[in-house]
């Protein structure tokens, strides 16, 4: 489903966040992206959502090279992609309603169906009461649902969510993981960068644990351990 | 086709939404779009109104005078304006008496008429026909076909007086062209950098909608929208503002100086069509196009 | 320190989201602000830097009724008062180095102390690597820690922090707890609303629960507590 | 003292950093300065050129012709000439004998001269002077003063003529200086507008600044720093503009008409003065209060 071949990203300031990743996720994953504070989850999501280009290596998303498709196809491979945005990403002139249906409406979805899938997944992520509220008078929280409401509507084959539980009480948190985990049995690939200790321990997922651009450890059925080997002094 | 039809549904939808939306940024750049065109307004008028008085002057001298020999019979007369009115553009030819002649010097004069007393009993001054002709282009056939007829002792028109007017006129008209042209460039100019200010502001939006997965037709077509619309508006609100100001002005001038002014200016009902049709070329054109061009850069993500 | 009195805040939108709080907080407190995602507890810390006015009720801030201040002396109140934003706010044309150095430029510090001061406390955070990094170069977590150092630069008698682990790994997080409890230590009130239930739980301080806009605990050695009475139905 | 110094430094540090981090909205709004006062300058240029034009034709006008009777001593002469002198504004005066005047005339006449024929002998006209003035407006005193003097026939100077120019050049003064006045208010209000625009791209800047603490005078300084090297920026480019494309211009006309027009046009110096001056003034006006006023709102936080 996805698959990474020497992968490396620098930045244009020279920082590189990525170094020689080679990683292959199967269809139906469920994968948890873990690694410090920089460590490069965002980037690699932005990689594979070609919001930023590779510096070297190649991409595959379902058998195609992402890496060499033409910019005028960019659009129909991202509607493969839901994905969780760590700063959300809402359209602050669109409410909540409409920030979720327009996921739809970009791909030509019956209004039909737009309006009655849009209410079922807003009450998912226990949001219809905000459903014309704009996203700025929405708490954080509530905003990281609006996102995580968005990338799944259109039922994508493929989910990266990063950091989706960063805003959400734990309570909250668990419900969302458990409408992932819902997609995931029903055929959706999921990709999800997090530092959520507790979540990580206890989903016995396969774990891509990254320390500054490089996979240190990948294990099925892992949990979250991170070995920070050259920290600067704590105080 | 129903897909296609679904999707230019909500591109239109999008596209009204966000303007209500943005109305406040809406707003200024509207504002911008109506005075710039406003400002092009009153320069137009001016120009036409340059030119109009211009043309108007020229048609004072659009008559060419046939100064006849003394004494002779009707036959040669009725030739003479035969001859004339064969011409193309000829309006009106009127025979004009040599006393009549001095008469009229004598109106024109004014306080030097005294210079000319004594001339009634012997009036040196020829009978002639005054040819109108209805553009000054035409005199100067007028002028050949009857050169050396019969009976013509000189056939008189201010050619240089003309010649020159008329080479004011085209200077002016020129000028004037070459004034709008600058003004048409910088109108368009001030709009597109406007509507480029405007969707600039938005970039984050632009950039949203295409990491979500929007076509970059899907997300210009919005935005195309808002910029025809923002033009449009725009160039309504100008044209109302320079017809019905330029209409109180032109009244104005009218009742309080009665004909001094009034035949210079060009008149409202005159401007309004080409007014209405360039300011919405400009404020549609340059919404749609400023738009398109100025997404181009964001839309490369 | 702080003392709310029956303070409410309905949005113009009609949201209510506090009620009746009343709320003493003292010189030197450590109090962690916790319940689920809407409660309030952003909305709370908002109406206490008067980036909201309350509805009803008053706030004072070192005896002072800050919903009384005229609008030309807010400036000088927020001065006192250290804010980590949820949502970050840097601002986007400046340096890390210089969003740092901002919050000292406006009380008009010395060059000399900017110079010497900033680098310090980005080194604190950790990201003295990144000083002439634009926001948008940098990831969330490494944003984050900017807003935390912007919020400590100057020594402010009272810290409020809007769930400011949200974006780091546990290893990172509890670097800049300790360095918060360093500098609560040396005299700082805090008040840190947060969804980190393991912080919470081991630093044994005084926690207050939000819900629905109310206060539903207060304990002092508390733990993360959230009964959700009215949850919908979870899948 | 050495605090608010600091404040000022850290403030004009911030207004340079913002222009250049901010030069992409900058270009686009420098560019709308420059444009609109571009076509306030052609205007400018127009209408000083029309009312230059107006005021050239005025001075041909500029002469009181006294005709003295016929056979007066030398005496009475010289109390006219005299009398003419002492009066404010008088430039020369010329005295034209019977015989000149008629030669003038006879020139003057051309075609018609030969109406003239026979005149010599018993010459009706008189002799004269001709007294110039330096402006029209004294003319009306000379008049006076030498109405009724001995030996003097008559005091002749074209009022009609010399009125209604007058009247059309107070006209086309007060007209122009009423678009003029137009097109400065459209040039501030698009000026403004444009300001107004990269404000509001920026207010979440604003407000974030707000939060940290900053006050309102330490947020607007940059803001109007920025918006005053916009303005200036915008005013030097306009200025160049406009001074330099009328050089050309100018120069080119000149080479090519000769005084046809030449005569018309105001000169590049005359108005280079004006305009850096009117320019820099809105320019640098606009973009500080433009900015403060399009800040006021967002403020307010
Ligand atoms: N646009 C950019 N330009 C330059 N450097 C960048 C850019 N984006 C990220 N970086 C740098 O690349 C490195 C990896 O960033 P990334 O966002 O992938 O980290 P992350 O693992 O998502 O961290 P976090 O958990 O804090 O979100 C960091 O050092 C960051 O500063
Ligand atoms: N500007 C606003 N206008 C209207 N309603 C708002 C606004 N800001 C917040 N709200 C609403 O007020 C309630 C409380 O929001 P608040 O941001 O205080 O929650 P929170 O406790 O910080 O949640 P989170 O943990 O998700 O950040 C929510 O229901 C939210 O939708
Ligand atoms: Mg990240
Ligand atoms: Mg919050």
């Amino acid at each position: 489903m996805i698959k990474l071949i020497s992968v490396s990203k620098e930045y244009d300031n020279g920082v590189k966040a990525l170094s020689d990743i080679n990683l292959e996720i199967s269809k139906g994953e469920f994968v948890f992206l873990v690694g410090s504070s920089g460590a490069g989850k965002s980037t690699l999501t932005k990689l594979i959502l070609k919001e930023e280009e590779v510096s070297e290596g190649s991409i595959y998303l379902n058998e195609l090279d992402i890496t060499e498709v033409p910019n005028r196809r960019i659009p129909y491979i991202r509607r493969n992609v839901g994905v969780v945005f760590q700063d959300f990403r809402l359209l602050p002139n669109k409410t909540v309603y409409e920030n979720v249906a327009f996921a739809m409406e970009i791909v030509g979805a019956h209004p039909k169906d737009i309006r009655r899938r849009v209410p079922m997944i807003l009450s998912l992520v226990n949001l219809s009461r905000k459903a014309s509220s704009f996203p700025d008078q929405l708490s954080g929280g509530e905003q990281q649902r609006v996102s995580i409401a968005r990338s799944i509507i259109n039922n994508p084959p493929v989910l990266i969510a990063d950091e989706p539980t960063g805003n959400l009480d734990p309570e909250t948190a668990w419900d969302i993981m458990r409408a992932l985990v819902d997609i995931n049995g029903r055929g959706t690939t999921i990709v999800m960068a997090t530092h959520a200790r507790d979540i990580v321990n206890s989903m016995k997922k396969r774990v891509i644990t990254l320390e500054n651009g490089r996979i240190i450890r990948d294990e099925q059925k892992g949990g979250y351990e991170l070995e920070v080997p050259n920290t600067e002094k704590h105080i | 086709m129903n897909l296609k039809f679904r999707i230019l549904k909500s591109i239109f939808k999008q596209g009204f939404q966000g303007m209500w939306r943005n109305r406040s940024m809406g707003v200024a750049s509207v504002a911008s779009i109506s005075a710039v065109l406003v400002i092009l307004g009153i320069i137009l008028i001016l120009i036409l109104s340059i030119n109009n008085f211009v043309m108007d002057t020229t048609t004072k001298f659009d008559e060419v005078q046939v100064f006849l020999e003394n004494d002779i019979d009707d036959g040669i007369m009725t030739k003479i304006e035969k001859t004339a009115m064969k011409n193309k553009g000829v309006v009106s030819i009127i025979f004009e008496s040599k006393d009549q002649a001095l008469e009229n010097f004598r109106k024109d004069w004014g306080e030097e008429a005294y210079l000319l007393d004594g001339l009634e009993k012997n009036n040196p001054l020829p009978n002639s026909y005054i040819i109108k002709v209805e553009e000054i282009k035409y005199a100067e056939n007028v002028v050949n076909s009857l050169k050396g007829l019969d009976g013509v002792e000189k056939v008189q028109y201010d050619k240089e007086v003309i010649d020159k007017l008329l080479m004011i006129a085209d200077y002016i008209r020129v000028g004037g062209i070459v004034i709008i042209g600058i003004l048409v460039f910088v109108s368009v100019f001030i709009i597109s950098n406007t509507i480029k200010l405007t969707v600039t502001s938005r970039r984050r939006e632009i950039n949203i909608m295409k990491y979500v997965g929007a076509t970059n037709n899907y997300i210009r077509g919005p935005f195309i929208i808002e910029g025809v619309l923002f033009g449009l508006i725009g160039s309504i609100i100008s044209i109302f503002i320079v017809y019905f100001g330029y209409e109180y002005f032109f009244k104005l001038v009218n009742e309080q100086f009665y004909s001094l002014f009034a035949v210079f200016l060009i008149t409202p009902k005159m401007i309004f069509k080409d007014i209405t049709f360039i300011f919405c070329a400009i404020g549609i054109g340059i919404g749609a196009v400023g738009s398109i061009v100025s997404m181009k850069r964001f839309l490369d993500v």
